[in-house]
């Protein structure tokens, strides 16, 4: 099939502000969208730029706006998205070229919630045990792979940065609800700050974005009232 | 003793948030049910067309004067918070400079206060 | 010349399983950085699926012992037996501690760290598959690779992130600093170190069908042998049985573990021809080899190159009966679709996503995936990069992960061997550099003459005016590396293969680039690592070539049968300024276990 | 020099195509916005009749006017959608796997905003017939 790609083009050493430009290339259905974004990089014009690496949604580089919503390019397959597909950089962060953006603020929001395990007992001499329904507790929030789609598409980010962002918090859920650690104290102190869970305003833009099908929304919902008991 | 990796300093304001977070919830589910009666109530058991002096005065005034009162108290102060803090949401959301933040909050207490203090007048003082 | 200078004790190039291993246990004592061409949570540990290798016995009996032999066994031969007794006895302590930093393993009733099979894995008594997988379901690599790198926050270890290497500084013998480009601006950096690691995982690229991702261009060994440096055994790079129909995408051992069969086009089983004890869980190279005699007998599916890997419950309990498997319990195995979504989480999604097929309901189309190298920069057991036959390592350099050769892989790597592998030497790694970067000082560098170097390499692609394109030439190689140095190899494709090879540096020398600019050009850093590439395809071929006898993945149809007498060596290529390879060979270590004959 | 991610952040809001809980958010701050500001007009008009039945008369074209009828339809759509989007929010917020049915739930918010607004609208234009 014939298939048209409307991508926002921007090079820091010569243009002033992004634009549009369109390309047309053969593609079977089941080619993914960064397949087609590769063709166009090898074929017509190299300086087109992206993030890609592992192409099958699990390295998370390839977030970006298509269509008008966040997915990974590796996992949108023309006979999803049709034949005139609009890709654009994903929204919230600094464009650095095309479709690339400045992820370190979102990096930064990751770091800040202190995103490791925490336990300063001395560990036994062999695994810590935990029942597989603890482990079932987080289950979901550790397939995250820091794509952030999410983040990028939820409107309090694009209008405050400042906002620690779904990404943030989905990770800082993983540990909050790990019977093994032992911090999640400091993370529900960071996270009840104004600029943490309060800033989400239930719009699910974040769960219907994620290519790793985490229900952002409700992970972000069952740290709220986990503050909120641990306030009362 | 857990090591402590926060950081920054405690951050400030996080009961504030989470307290003012529940209010709208708390208010915003009672609110629904009185605001949705309120609007049957005027619309369908009164009349729009029939609203004059006379059927406010003879709501406070009338038999069931006490609990009028109490229910339009109830609703302006649960009422005028929530929006209120609505718009504060939308002010953090929205307005970055810090400045400007602060004004606009400072503005939005005054009106708080404004609207509490005429409201609740009306409501407490009226006597026909 | 401009560029920009840092100092750091320690500096590890990669920041997959291997590199953050290394960086949190180097990092703890001296002053550690990570140069890595990719955010580190992209590196393609994250890929890895099935589970990681160790005799924990949490569900049934096992001992570190037979995990050793089976990696031996597995390997055909050709791994040293030193270090892979030294990986498998370390294994269950490496796994206790991965489990302590917080890694989210699935559990058993009891809350042990949960275990399944996995092909080449055995009770070395009954010769019967063993738990010995340990899993945190279908994405185990991207549990490891998050927690590593967590760990490194928490221990605020120095991150370059996107940082090309493009060159070692290696004066006087010894390795002493590395060259990079900041991808988001194209400026050079000079990194200063008293010890450097390699850890830039693999090369699969080569290929065509390949479950690598495009990053994985062998950026590492590539720039080691253009030093002049060896590199070991690259004739041996394993095709995993099962990558994704047309994709490549690795649908993971643990699909088998679980109770898959693999059915050819006539919709019978065709495992237990190939092996009677084990069927579909014999190692990959085995596997691999049978799916392809399959598909030269016709007998793939529609008569087309791939054969269908079945999970789903109704043919899996099936011959589950049939084979009589049982749980440690004594109890028949059974699975039921819920068992397979949540066992399989992730499969399930590529498999929907890809070939909209839903792997509880229909079988899965697969073909064999180039997946992954066993050669790679020769290392002694301390990570230590080595020189030559002799093993005399050069001060400084170390090399962990894919990208090294230990060789615990020998011919053929077991499943979960390759997440234990890089867990256990870049932790081996990290502690070595540590307390020798303790005893030694700075030594000087010329870095302008190293940066001049490199920025001379980068213009000749950017002022190229040539005709020839990165897609041609890429094409083409991965076209003649698939054809004649893959799955089979003979005398003739592969002679071709090395003349053409040779053909494509030459027009290589000619590429030319849209991209000219500054900033974010990954054009350039494409056209460059092309450059590696060509060079490491190159170095298999001919290593491959010289190799007369089938041993593990390398199979040839002119040399059918395993040579010991001649070829129970490793191989060592050396690529000179011409391009020319020379290879010499280097003795396998052997303790206690002799060849036999390898049948599962 | 990058592009400003700020610049523009209202267009990303209204080109973004999110799902029903994106258009849902919009009209509920839209709404809950519009409500804010009635209310600071209603507290006033109210306390008119405090001050004098003469006060209060000159406003009572708010509610007699028919011209301004459109406007309180605006407005009673809004209060409904807002109320009744506030208890869907409400029911998610506290039993999150409600989440999992978000659509369903937002739908049946619509559902009972559009019988509640087509009723009292509907009462509104009979009260004006009669």
């Amino acid at each position: 099939m014939q298939v048209t790609l409307k991508i926002q083009r921007f090079n820091p050493e010569k243009d002033s502000a992004p634009y549009w430009k369109e390309y047309t290339i053969e593609a079977e259905p089941t080619d993914r969208v960064l397949d087609g974004l590769l063709k166009i990089k090898l074929e017509q014009d190299g300086t087109l730029t992206m993030r890609s690496s592992c192409a099958h949604g699990i390295c998370g580089s390839d977030a970006m706006r298509i269509n008008g919503v966040n997915r990974l390019a590796c996992k949108s397959l023309f006979q999803e998205v049709g034949n005139n597909v609009t890709v654009e950089p994903i929204a919230g962060l600094p464009v650095i070229k095309d479709l690339v953006v400045d992820m370190e603020p979102f990096m930064e929001h990751y770091r800040s919630v202190l995103p490791f395990f925490i336990n300063d007992d001395p560990p036994p001499e062999k695994e810590r045990l935990q029942s597989e329904e603890d482990r079932l507790k987080f289950e979901e929030t550790t397939k995250c792979i820091l794509c952030g789609c999410c983040t990028t598409s939820c409107p309090t980010f694009w209008a405050t940065d400042a906002y620690v962002g779904p990404a943030a918090i989905v990770q800082a859920h993983r540990f909050i609800f790990d019977s093994r650690d032992q911090g999640s104290a400091q993370r529900l102190e960071i996270l009840a700050d104004p600029d943490g869970v309060w800033r989400c305003r239930t719009i699910f833009n974040c769960t219907n974005a994620c290519p790793r099908e985490i229900k952002v929304t409700e992970a972000i919902a069952e740290v709220k009232k986990e503050i909120l008991f641990s306030k009362l | 003793m857990t090591t402590r990796y926060a950081r920054t300093p405690k951050p400030s304001g996080s009961t504030f948030e989470v307290l003012s977070w529940f209010y709208m919830r708390a208010s915003g589910a009672l609110l629904a049910l009185m605001v949705v009666f309120h609007l049957i109530w005027m619309h369908y058991v009164i009349g729009l067309t029939n609203i004059d002096f006379d059927v406010i005065a003879g709501r406070w005034t009338g038999p069931g004067g006490i609990f009028w009162r109490s229910y339009d108290l109830t609703l302006l102060i649960l009422a005028s918070l929530h929006g209120m803090n609505g718009i504060r949401f939308v002010t953090d959301d929205y307005i970055h400079n810090r400045g400007w933040r602060a004004v606009v909050k400072a503005l939005i207490a005054l009106v708080l206060l404004l609207m509490v203090v005429f409201g609740g007048l009306v409501i407490f003082t009226f006597n026909g | 010349m401009q560029y920009h200078y840092h100092k750091h004790d320690v500096i590890i190039v990669g920041a997959g399983g291997a590199g953050l291993m290394a960086a949190l246990y180097a990092g703890k004592e001296v002053d550690t950085a990570v140069i890595s061409k990719l955010y580190p949570t992209r590196s393609h540990t994250g890929a890895a699926q099935g589970g990681i290798g160790a005799a924990l016995a949490n569900l049934e009996e096992d001992h570190w012992e037979w995990h050793a032999y089976d990696t031996i066994k597995g390997a055909d031969f050709i791994g040293d037996q030193d270090a892979i007794e030294f990986m498998c006895k370390d294994a269950p302590n490496v796994v206790f501690e991965l489990e302590h930093m917080g890694l989210p393993f699935d559990r058993t009733p009891e809350g042990k760290i949960s275990q399944r099979r996995f092909g080449g894995h055995t009770n070395n008594e009954t010769k019967q598959a063993v738990m010995r997988a340990c899993n945190s379901a279908d994405r185990t690599g991207h549990m490891i690779l998050q927690t590593l790198y967590q760990q490194c926050i928490k221990h605020n270890v120095n991150f370059y992130d996107e940082y090309q290497m493009l060159d070692l500084i290696i004066e006087d013998g010894e390795a002493r600093g590395v060259v990079a480009y900041e991808i988001d601006t194209g400026e050079l950096h000079v990194f200063h170190a008293k010890a450097i690691m390699l850890a830039t995982g693999g090369w699969g690229r080569v290929w065509n069908i390949t479950s690598n991702a495009l990053t994985l261009t062998g950026d590492g060994p590539a720039i080691v042998a253009r030093h002049g440096l060896p590199l070991e055994d690259m004739e041996f790079f394993q095709f995993h049985p099962t990558g994704l129909f047309k994709l490549g995408i690795l649908i993971t051992e643990a699909v088998r573990g679980e109770g898959g069969v693999l059915i050819n086009g006539k919709g019978e089983r065709f495992m237990p021809k190939y092996a009677p004890t084990v069927k579909e869980l014999a190692s990959r190279d085995v596997v691999s080899r049978a799916i392809y005699l399959e598909v030269l007998e016709g007998n793939g599916i529609d008569g087309k190159d791939y054969v269908y890997l079945d999970i789903t419950p109704k043919t899996v309990n099936h011959y589950f009966e049939v084979d009589n498997s049982r749980l440690p319990n004594g109890e028949l195995r059974h699975i039921d679709e819920d068992y397979v979504r949540a066992k399989l989480e992730d499969i399930t999604d590529f498999c929907k996503t890809y070939v909209g097929v839903d792997p509880t309901k229909e079988p899965i189309p697969v073909q064999p995936t180039a997946h992954y190298a066993m050669g790679g920069i020769p290392t002694d057991n301390d990570t230590r990069v080595i020189a030559n036959e002799n093993k005399d390592p050069i001060p400084g350099l170390y090399a962990a992960g894919e990208c090294a050769c230990v060789s615990v892989h020998g011919g053929n790597r077991l499943g979960t061997n390759s997440l234990l592998d890089i867990v256990v030497f870049g932790r081996r790694g990290g502690k070595v550099m540590a307390e020798e970067v303790k005893q030694k000082d700075f030594k000087p560098i010329d870095a302008e003459s190293a940066v001049a170097k490199v920025q001379a390499e980068l213009d000749a692609i950017l002022n190229n005016q040539g005709t020839e394109t990165i897609a041609a030439i890429q094409q083409e190689m991965k076209n003649i590396m698939s054809k004649d140095v893959g799955v089979f190899r003979v005398e003739e494709g592969m002679a071709e293969a090395v003349k053409k090879l040779r053909e494509l540096r030459e027009r290589y020398k000619h590429i030319h680039i849209d991209d000219k600019g500054k900033r974010f050009n990954t054009n350039l850093m494409e056209a460059w690592q092309l450059g590696n590439l060509l060079d490491i395809a190159l170095i298999t071929a001919e290593s491959a070539l010289a190799r007369k006898e089938s041993r593990g993945a390398h199979a040839r149809d002119d040399f059918k049968e395993r040579d010991d007498e001649n070829w129970m060596k490793h191989t060592m290529a050396y690529l000179d300024a011409d391009g020319n390879v020379t290879l010499k060979y280097k003795p396998v270590v052997v303790t206690k276990y002799q060849p036999v004959k390898r049948v599962y | 020099m990058s592009a400003n991610p700020k610049k523009g952040f209202v267009s990303s809001t209204l080109s973004y195509k999110g799902g029903i809980g994106h258009w849902s958010w919009i009209l509920h701050r839209l709404g809950g916005l519009g409500i804010a500001f009635f209310l600071i007009l209603h507290i006033l008009d109210i306390f008119m009749v405090g001050v004098s039945r003469a006060a209060f008369e000159e406003l009572l074209f708010i509610y007699h006017e028919p011209l301004l009828r459109p406007v309180i339809w605006a407005l009673v759509f809004g209060v409904f959608y807002h109320a009744l989007n506030g208890l869907r929010i409400i029911i998610q917020d506290f039993w999150p796997h409600m989440f999992r049915y978000q659509k369903q739930l937002a739908t049946t918010v619509w559902v009972i905003v559009i019988v509640l607004t087509v009723f009292l609208v509907g009462v509104d234009i009979a009260g004006m017939l009669a």
